[in-house]
């Protein structure tokens, strides 16, 4: 175990898949010379030169797909898309080629491709810049999709993303690049939602950048005498149900909370998920905490407006408990 | 408008030009049964056929070495038969049985065939251009010498991923053969009306990428063509290589063909690349009338087995529907 | 009201807007010559010429976003993206100019711009070809989302469409357009939910290709005494919840039907809401019938099987209310 | 390899002159005093300066109509304030108050202006070529002679926004002017390791669309060939232009600038657009020292009388956050 930033976390992941196969490549928007938008690959260029910490032209649609061919090709491509917002222009080459190809092929071609995404706002880049879109990737089969939302999940899931045989999708919000946490170096599961903090009263459901507000909120609630529990899904697709709803049946009120717009989030499926699967296990209608349906604004105190906040939380968390 | 007919001499021996002729021959009646099966409901989805344009798979696909790639588009059963993929496997498949080269679940327009490295069959127009670019760079990163062909339409100059594609491949001198099919017509849109620049191998050009232009009508020209693009490109990056080609039959099953005239179809086939290489090999003494029907009717015979097979073919259980959207052993 | 075909009433509806204001135009692929993929635009470009009725090259991205432009230099475009599945190309331009082109020009500029689209399976197509993702467009904020499922309503929504100021997608299932029906020739509105058909003992919600399917399973199941209502949402986004919640605190019984993969899927949004507004008004857990998750598959019996059936929805709204 | 500084005698009488040096000023101190107060937390998110690259705007921008439209970038920020948009209004926008230029809304990244008809600032790289190409096409169904302005950087040309966007406004002879701002950089990326052809007005030819290289350090080559272009375009539809400029300053405010040399930069800012204007007009007796400190003078102060405007601008509301997503009197 050691202490470091969720930064240097998945520049080590990174580091030791580099080293551990001569099949992984790094691929991206500014991942070698410029040391990657947010820092995340400094270093890796000089150490494991151009072939293997490729550069790429404006280009994602083409480069995404080349890392589609590439995994089908035999090798072990981790390709950056700088962040999920330019991932809409490779949107195609994700869903109908990543996703689709083993199923289409009647099983002869996996892809073994990790995608790795910046996403997430709170840092007023304004409404281009600012997305949330982790749901819809959720929405695709064929695909894997994680969130680490922690330090040691940084630092492990990549190495178990790049053993799944088929595409994964990692979403690193940038809130948490600073983030400082104990990291150790075994993989960790890809497939299991995790407990943060267990609780008695209430549970809060999230993932990614909102689990610190959501941790937060859960200290102030148990100030409050509200002893609530923290799942972070981890896995976004295919979702750990198992854990939820064990979580859910024993606390009996769900709040969920998620940066996307609350129409048609992930949330949105957790909660129906609850109430198809626990109805009769609720005490009370499950709630979402999810961002304003605005795209995100420029200003501070809108963009603040816009996101999910502690405050919310914790005044969700006290409705679902009947204290108001 | 429309240039000659092929004419002229053909440089090879009688055995190979037979096995040129048969290869467009089989195309011809597989893809020909293919559309009569289509009336009858056996196949169903989109059905595109490569009527007319056989000289380009005849040509090309056996300028390529058994361990290179090809990726293709939904106008392809030319090119995967040609590729090696077994008729059987091919007509059972646009049955949507297991036997099928993609166990059924492909269809017309996903024909997929790991053992001959045929990389679909792409339901995208442009799609499959990005993947030929990472093949080909998972190739060089292995030093596998290995080609990668994309085959495309010309109406997938115009996306976007074509021009990111050839920049990609081009930039880091891939092992790619950028092969345009060039059939003068997108759907119902013609070239004219969808390139403000008509001149294709003007287009590689802003992509310091090699080019050259072919009559896709002949196969003799193409093959020649194909083949030293597909060294140039083994030795040195990739290459852009338009066949100029058309196709007789309608864009798909569903098509009025009202954006063309009948005479203009008819020009065209009068180029047909079979009668014209076969009346070529006829003129040259390499084949006689027999000949050509003996290699006829072997193909209508495969065509008809194909037929049968498919017919016999089992359909996957319903049990077994989400198998093959993971890979077994992957993570639970 | 005049009987036509659901392709001849948005083929009207295209007529009528292109003769009422001269700044609206067609354009997409083969929309011109060729008449349309779907036939629906077939006669158009000698009535209106080529520069109304215009075919495009192979651009979904560089057209869609040229939309966008023509919107805001104040024309009305119609753009037909020939189907769902090569929108994904186009996802950029409509998620982030836009959808989003007003709020962030501080109310500046307006995008008056209606996108139609091809939507759905059932036709063999395959994996590549047979997507539902009116769910994905119905997460953004700023647009307007259409799913006409009857004569009527595609007969209607357009000129409906073109009167918002803002981006409208209309999405029409590929399996309705030989759907007979009336239609008559005053706009409809395009904010309400509709009503199919009364009942007293379950809702089922559905939308677009999926009504014809719930409207069959709903008198297969009031041949089995069970009295069904059903909802069509017409409006993807913003939903009419309260048509919704009104049903199904009346019928107590929710069954959501929608052609989409189900994680994810529009339906869990209904059934979200349901749990979260109307709760306690539930006899039973909401219920979704919704594509299996795999890509669709080209064989009849594999699509048959993927996709929502009636015997699907019969069986669903009977474990609903209690009998199985 | 980088050229020599502009020289020469600059063709313009005195007023003119001051006018096109003082715009670059303006938007030198402007972003300079921009620079400032990020590093003191006033204004946050990403930023993006202009500083060495101010000759390509003062000369383009200068070269359109009132009636013209301008799309741009990011790095808009020295489009928006020739445009005409009032520095206070920038100033406020990227303070993010309501007296923005975009209600605060946007930021940096996303000035807009319905009056001037500057239709952003886009974040997306390439993400304004096809709004571009729909504003032209508006315009000349409309016949409105309205000429657009589209602004990209080098980087942007190997997305396939770019190529689709080329060729629809060549295929339809749209009045668009695409303008290269080509400094070398998208963000650390060389052009040399973006593009396998490095000569960008080659990929014109590809469009069949004519095509310009200027120096874009030259305010006065600039606005001469823009003049020229946006005359040509409001006649004979789509051209593309250039500019070979160069920036100073690091790519955002969040870049080390590892991929490029002190050297590097020291030479091009030799050739820096203020200083060597200012010193063909001091050599041309056009302008002394004095008038010189009086344009930077009054440039200093538009800027503190900005940031006075920006710090005392009011904050929109939080019960207006949902306003503007919709156009009142939509549809409920
Ligand atoms: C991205 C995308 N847009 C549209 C279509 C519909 N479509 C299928 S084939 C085709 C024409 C393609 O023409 P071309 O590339 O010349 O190939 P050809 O069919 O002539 O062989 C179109 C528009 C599609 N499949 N994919
Ligand atoms: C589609 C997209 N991909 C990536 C980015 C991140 N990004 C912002 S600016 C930039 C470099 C653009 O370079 P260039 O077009 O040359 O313009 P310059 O910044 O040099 O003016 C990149 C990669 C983005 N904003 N949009
Ligand atoms: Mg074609
Ligand atoms: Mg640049």
């Amino acid at each position: 175990m050691s202490r470091m930033s969720y930064r240097e976390a998945m520049r080590e992941a990174l580091r030791e898949a580099l080293r551990a196969d001569p099949r992984v490549f790094l691929m991206g928007e500014d991942v070698g010379r410029y040391g990657g938008t947010y820092a995340v690959s400094k270093g890796l260029l000089d150490e494991f030169g151009p072939e293997r910490v490729r550069d790429t032209p404006l280009s994602e649609l083409g480069f995404v797909g080349a890392g589609v061919g590439a995994a089908i090709g035999g090798m072990r491509p981790i390709v950056e898309v700088m962040t999920v917002n330019f991932s809409l222009l490779a949107m195609d080459q994700i869903v109908n080629s990543a996703a689709l190809m083993r199923h289409m092929s009647g099983g002869q071609f996996s892809v073994p491709l990790v995608v790795r995404m910046a996403t997430g706002a709170g840092r007023q880049l304004a409404a281009q810049h600012s997305h949330s879109l982790e749901n819809w990737y959720a929405h695709v089969p064929g695909i894997r999709v994680l969130a680490p939302a922690t330090v040691a999940d940084a630092r492990g899931m990549l190495a178990a993303a790049l053993a799944d045989p088929d595409p994964v999708i990692i979403f690193e919000h940038v809130q948490l690049y600073n983030l400082e946490g104990e990291a150790g170096d075994a993989p960790v599961d890809i497939a299991r939602a995790a407990l943060r903090r267990s609780g008695a009263d209430v549970s809060l459901i999230t993932h990614g950048g909102s689990l610190p507000k959501t941790l937060e909120a859960a200290d102030a609630l148990a100030a409050d005498g509200i002893d609530a529990e923290v799942v972070d899904l981890r896995v976004l697709r295919p979702l750990d149900l198992e854990t939820i709803l064990a979580s859910v049946r024993r606390t009996h009120r769900a709040v969920v909370i998620d940066e996307g717009w609350k129409t048609g989030s992930l949330a949105g499926e957790i909660v129906a998920r609850i109430a198809e699967e626990a109805l009769y296990d609720l005490d009370a209608a499950p709630l979402r905490v999810c961002s304003e349906e605005v795209p995100i604004p420029y200003a501070k105190h809108l963009e603040d407006a816009a996101l999910p906040q502690v405050a919310a939380i914790v005044a969700a968390a006290r409705r679902a408990c009947g204290r108001s | 408008m429309i240039a000659p007919p092929p004419s002229g001499p053909v440089p090879w021996p009688r055995d190979r030009a037979h096995a040129m002729l048969a290869d467009m021959v089989r195309i011809r009646r597989m893809e020909e049964k293919c559309a009569e099966v289509y009336g009858a409901g056996r196949i169903r989805g989109f059905l595109h056929l490569y009527i007319g344009e056989e000289a380009v798979a005849a040509g090309a696909v056996r300028a390529l070495a058994p361990e290179d790639n090809l990726v293709a588009t939904y106008r392809e059963h030319g090119h995967a038969l040609l590729r090696g993929v077994p008729m059987n496997a091919i007509m059972a498949e646009m049955y949507g049985k297991v036997e099928g080269c993609s166990r059924g679940r492909g269809g017309s327009m996903h024909l997929f065939d790991a053992s001959t490295r045929l990389i679909g069959g792409n339901a995208i127009v442009g799609g499959g251009l990005p993947l030929a670019v990472g093949l080909a760079l998972a190739a060089r990163m292995q030093e596998a010498g290995r080609v990668t062909a994309c085959f495309f339409g010309e109406g997938a100059m115009a996306e976007g991923a074509f021009h990111e594609s050839m920049n990609l491949a081009a930039l880091w001198k891939l092992p790619v053969l950028f092969a345009c099919e060039n059939n003068g017509y997108a759907m119902g849109t013609a070239l004219e009306r969808s390139e403000s620049q008509t001149d294709l191998c003007a287009k590689a050009a802003s992509y310091s990428m090699p080019a050259m232009r072919v009559d896709g009508m002949d196969v003799v020209a193409v093959h020649e063509a194909a083949t030293a693009a597909v060294a140039r490109v083994r030795a040195d990056g990739p290459m852009f290589i338009e066949f100029r080609t058309y196709r007789f039959r309608a864009h798909s099953m569903f098509d009025a063909e009202l954006y063309r005239s009948k005479a203009e179809v008819e020009e065209w086939k009068a180029r047909g690349p079979i009668h014209t290489f076969s009346a070529r090999l006829k003129a040259q003494g390499l084949l006689t009338e027999e000949e050509f029907l003996a290699i006829d009717r072997a193909a209508l015979a495969e065509v008809d087995a194909a037929v049968a097979f498919a017919e016999a073919g089992r359909l996957e259980p319903v049990a077994d529907l989400a198998r093959d959207v993971h890979t077994p052993g992957a993570a639970a």
